[in-house]
């Protein structure tokens, strides 16, 4: 088990993994979020190719209706 | 809007190279149901929608929201950095936005106080200028303070977007001297933000040469979004088109609107 | 109006039994052209339509008028006692207005001051109830008085019409907090007259819940006055609308519009 | 030749004459106008009973634009 | 006032040929306390003062008031008709009041209607009229209409007192541009009543012409009414001094107070 | 002020640990002669006054102007960096200032627009943290942007110094939601500058709170400006005590001054 | 006894007497106070000469703060 | 002669010379004014050692009345 910090909380995963990886084991819909890592912003087309490893601060965002 | 529409069949609001017949850009939050959202948007006669960026809750993930419903095609979309206090939150989320978007369009706000919510002229105008640096097509929400408007501009903004009144009061447009200065002095659109709490707001915001407003509380906590929504379009209908005939002076005193000579003594 | 307004099918205006789906009269007054007066008329939609009473030139009998030009199959035609300074002259010009135009309906105008051409209260009350007890159909002009559009409407009078302000002036409604309290205390329609400038004052008086608006100077001295009745017309409708709809209240303080909660901190 | 008073001026007329035949020398379309004689509007019906005699008070109007 | 205040030693106010310094009226309903009511007047500097008349509990007959604690020798006595809803009511209140204080001064209010204590245009003329026959001094409170003004100084009223806004209600002078007109167009005081709320507020009454003011819930509900009766005092002394004065006009554009030559550039 | 005045006698106004008793400054610009700037700086009260800094006419070195006649002994010396367009010209101006005066503190004025004269929020934050750097006491002149004010406090400002309206153009206060909103969260004393044009604009500033106002073209262009020197005078004094006498509340209702019951029915 | 109508409310009072009696006996100051009497207002020096009887609708008013 | 610029526009000197000379020579009162030269202000005490010379921007201010 390894913790990272989620959307500013901390969460365990079971092991270093990829974003796509990651999403899929939390059930997300990899077309509707954005993902930034440690500050920075990952393109989708970089996802497969960044791990994420513990302490990793991690966002993972979504459209919500906003004016 | 059909071709014998009030304001002309050449009306176009264009920003940033794209054009579009509707100036009453929409908001998507506060809605009671994700239905209202939908009906409300398509009442509004809106091409420009905007929407906010968010955590995602990853204990459920795949809750639906009022955007879900949405169908995106027909619509430009506009992710704003609502909620940002700082340069650096607001900078995070719109790259975020542009990531989950796809597309580089960002309504740029950086409002320090949450209580008045009102924008930071230093803190926008120094996110405004790197963001523009990295592509981005920025519309900034801002005070309506015409200095402020030029620098925004010279930046190289696509838009400015001065607050008619604090957001969400329904106050309506207390900031009309300075967007009329500000009209006056811009070459980009000017889009009145915040405040409008009905069509005679909207249409007023028009009427001074404002071109676009945009709206989200007023229509959503109406007690008839869909209805309200088709008024909003109305009233800036009504504004852009008296703006384009051009009104009557203001004038402190009275005169007759019937002959004065021919009138009956007795 | 089309089935599918904003307004609603069953959206009536009724005054003396008579039921009207526009809520915008319109005066003939002051046009560049009888051409701009029939088009104009046209764009605005209105069904009610105000004229004038003059003395005939006799020398000049068969001069043609504006009015000439209009179909008047096609509207309601409601003669003002414009000009009149007295009750007596009032009284005259509206029998004489009964008689050219074949119709009992006359907006009541005693207007003593030919400066700020403000209307009497006493002098308008005592020919209102002389044309009343005559058959006459009365919709008097009046400073926005509440407690005299009470005795108008105990006279009987089938509306009220309170200024918004000066005139021909262009100022908007000036009188907003009177007009809302005549609103909620007069069983009649309340028809909000003079002063009226841009769409966005129409679309408030609506807001506030007046049934109609007459509109003359700022249609007809507009550069476009086609566009500008257009114009009007949407400010109307966008106004009833609203008014159906519910407006959100106006707050002293600000509320977000996006959410709270899952803003990205940096 | 008599002398009434029409619409506030003095206006000459070759002798009495009703209504119809005051507004027909005239030239007036009757269908457009309004008749009070001595402060009293005379229905149009009643226009060919009324004669208008020297010194007699008249009014003829018509309609005009107007708010 | 002294000798060497703002507004010179030979401005009087004159009401029914008796002269006064001071062109602030107070009320002295709504007190906390009797030492307040006599303190304030004090303060306020006030030589006319208002009163009501109410039916006296004949159960306890001997109950002091605030008006017991008042040297009367020093102040004009204004009673009032306020609460009567009716002509009579009013008639039989002035005469009650003259039978009690000796004067024959009256402040005539006829208010059918009581939640929005709007003044009656037809009934306070009346009332007017018939007082004026019995030989008081009248000055009618009234709607801020330049007409109704006009008949009641025909009618011989010693005044006129146009209200700012809701009595009680401190919004201050909503009916601005009628009491200019009120002010331009009659011979007798123009005394602004009802409405009040500040210092600010007395001020630009007497900036406008206005010749004196009536206030009472802005002292006496004030949380200091002592300090906010020396308050209003020097509102209306800074107004009646501006209005002397002469001041700028408003104008919608800028114009420099430093010189616009010989800046020094870099 | 007197040891009675109507604000007390604890009351004062401190800058930069500096404390006046006069919460009125007042400029010496577009006088018509130099005894009258001398005698409206003698009825105003004020302790701080205004100057601006110029080239010398080197062909006319000796030119008395009005400053000449002033008593320096008895004012504090504020001068402006009026007319600079740049950050570069008020740095420079200030040093000048600084240099002629013999004083550090400066009323710092960066204005682009020479047709609106606005504010630049931008470059005046940027002088302001260059001039405290220098050790000067910096007065920044500000659109009434409360996030703005922030910033000049946090960097150290003495005070700030929003606008009530376009610089002489006598319109009042136009941002009164955004002064109160500055006073409510600035420590350093708020002193509204350009724009009021009468007393109750002086009064209302220092009602909702203000520290001061600063006046010139509504004193030096009145018809006479040495009664409206005291007339303004009078009018700070008369707001200030409102504000700690503790006014009442706006109500959008009326309510009776005289008691409701008891009234004498008929 | 008789009964009044005194400031819309009914009152008795022992007999019929003078409005001078009739405050004197309520501990009313006469000097504060103004009367009417069935809607006429009675002059104070006239008083003494009106006589209150049965029915008789009186009103007994004094001033109060008021603005 | 040489020719510095003085607020804003050439003006020619007979020589170079110090501040208190250059105010003198043009009969200004030192005590009124303040001097900026080359864009840098000079504070009073130093003048006497500051010469003016050909070519030099030199800005002379006074105070007016302001607001």
């Amino acid at each position: 088990m390894i913790t990272l910090t989620v959307n500013g909380k901390p969460r365990e995963i079971e092991r270093e993994m990829t974003i796509p990886e990651f999403l899929a084991a939390h059930g997300v819909n990899p077309e509707t979020v954005a993902v930034a890592v440690n500050g920075e912003v990952v393109a989708k087309e970089r996802w497969p190719g960044v791990t994420l490893r513990a302490g990793d601060a991690v966002e993972v965002v979504r459209m919500v209706g906003g004016g | 809007m059909k071709d014998d529409s009030a304001s002309g069949t050449n009306d176009y609001l264009e920003i940033a190279g794209k054009r579009f017949r509707s100036r009453l850009m929409l908001g998507t939050g506060k809605y009671r149901s994700p239905e209202e959202t939908v009906a409300a948007l398509e009442a509004s006669g809106a091409e420009i929608v905007t929407v906010a960026i968010r955590r995602l809750d990853l204990d459920n993930p795949n809750a639906k929201t009022e955007l879900d419903y949405i169908d995106w095609s027909k619509y430009t979309i506009l992710p704003n950095t609502a909620g940002c206090r700082t340069v650096d939150e607001a900078l995070m989320t719109a790259r975020l936005a542009r990531s989950v978007t796809g597309s580089n369009w960002i309504k740029l706000e950086v409002i320090p106080d949450p209580k008045y919510l009102l924008p930071d002229p230093v803190g926008t105008l120094e996110a405004a200028r790197q963001l523009l640096d990295e592509g981005f097509v920025v519309l900034p929400y801002m005070h309506a303070d015409p200095i402020l408007a030029r620098h925004l501009e010279e930046a190289g903004c696509a838009t400015v977007m001065p607050l008619g009144s604090a957001i969400g009061s329904g106050q309506g447009i207390l900031t009309i001297d300075e967007i009329r200065i500000i009209v006056e002095n811009t070459g980009v659109p000017v889009v009145v933000d915040a405040g409008l709490g009905a069509p005679s707001d909207a249409a007023l915001a028009m009427e001074i040469g404002a071109d676009a407003v945009l709206i989200n509380t007023a229509v959503a906590k109406a007690q008839d979004p869909v209805r309200m929504a088709a008024a909003m379009r109305l009233g800036v209908e009504a504004g852009r088109a008296a703006y384009l005939a051009g009104r009557i002076p203001r004038k402190p005193f009275a005169s007759a609107s019937s002959p004065e000579e021919g009138v009956v003594r007795v």
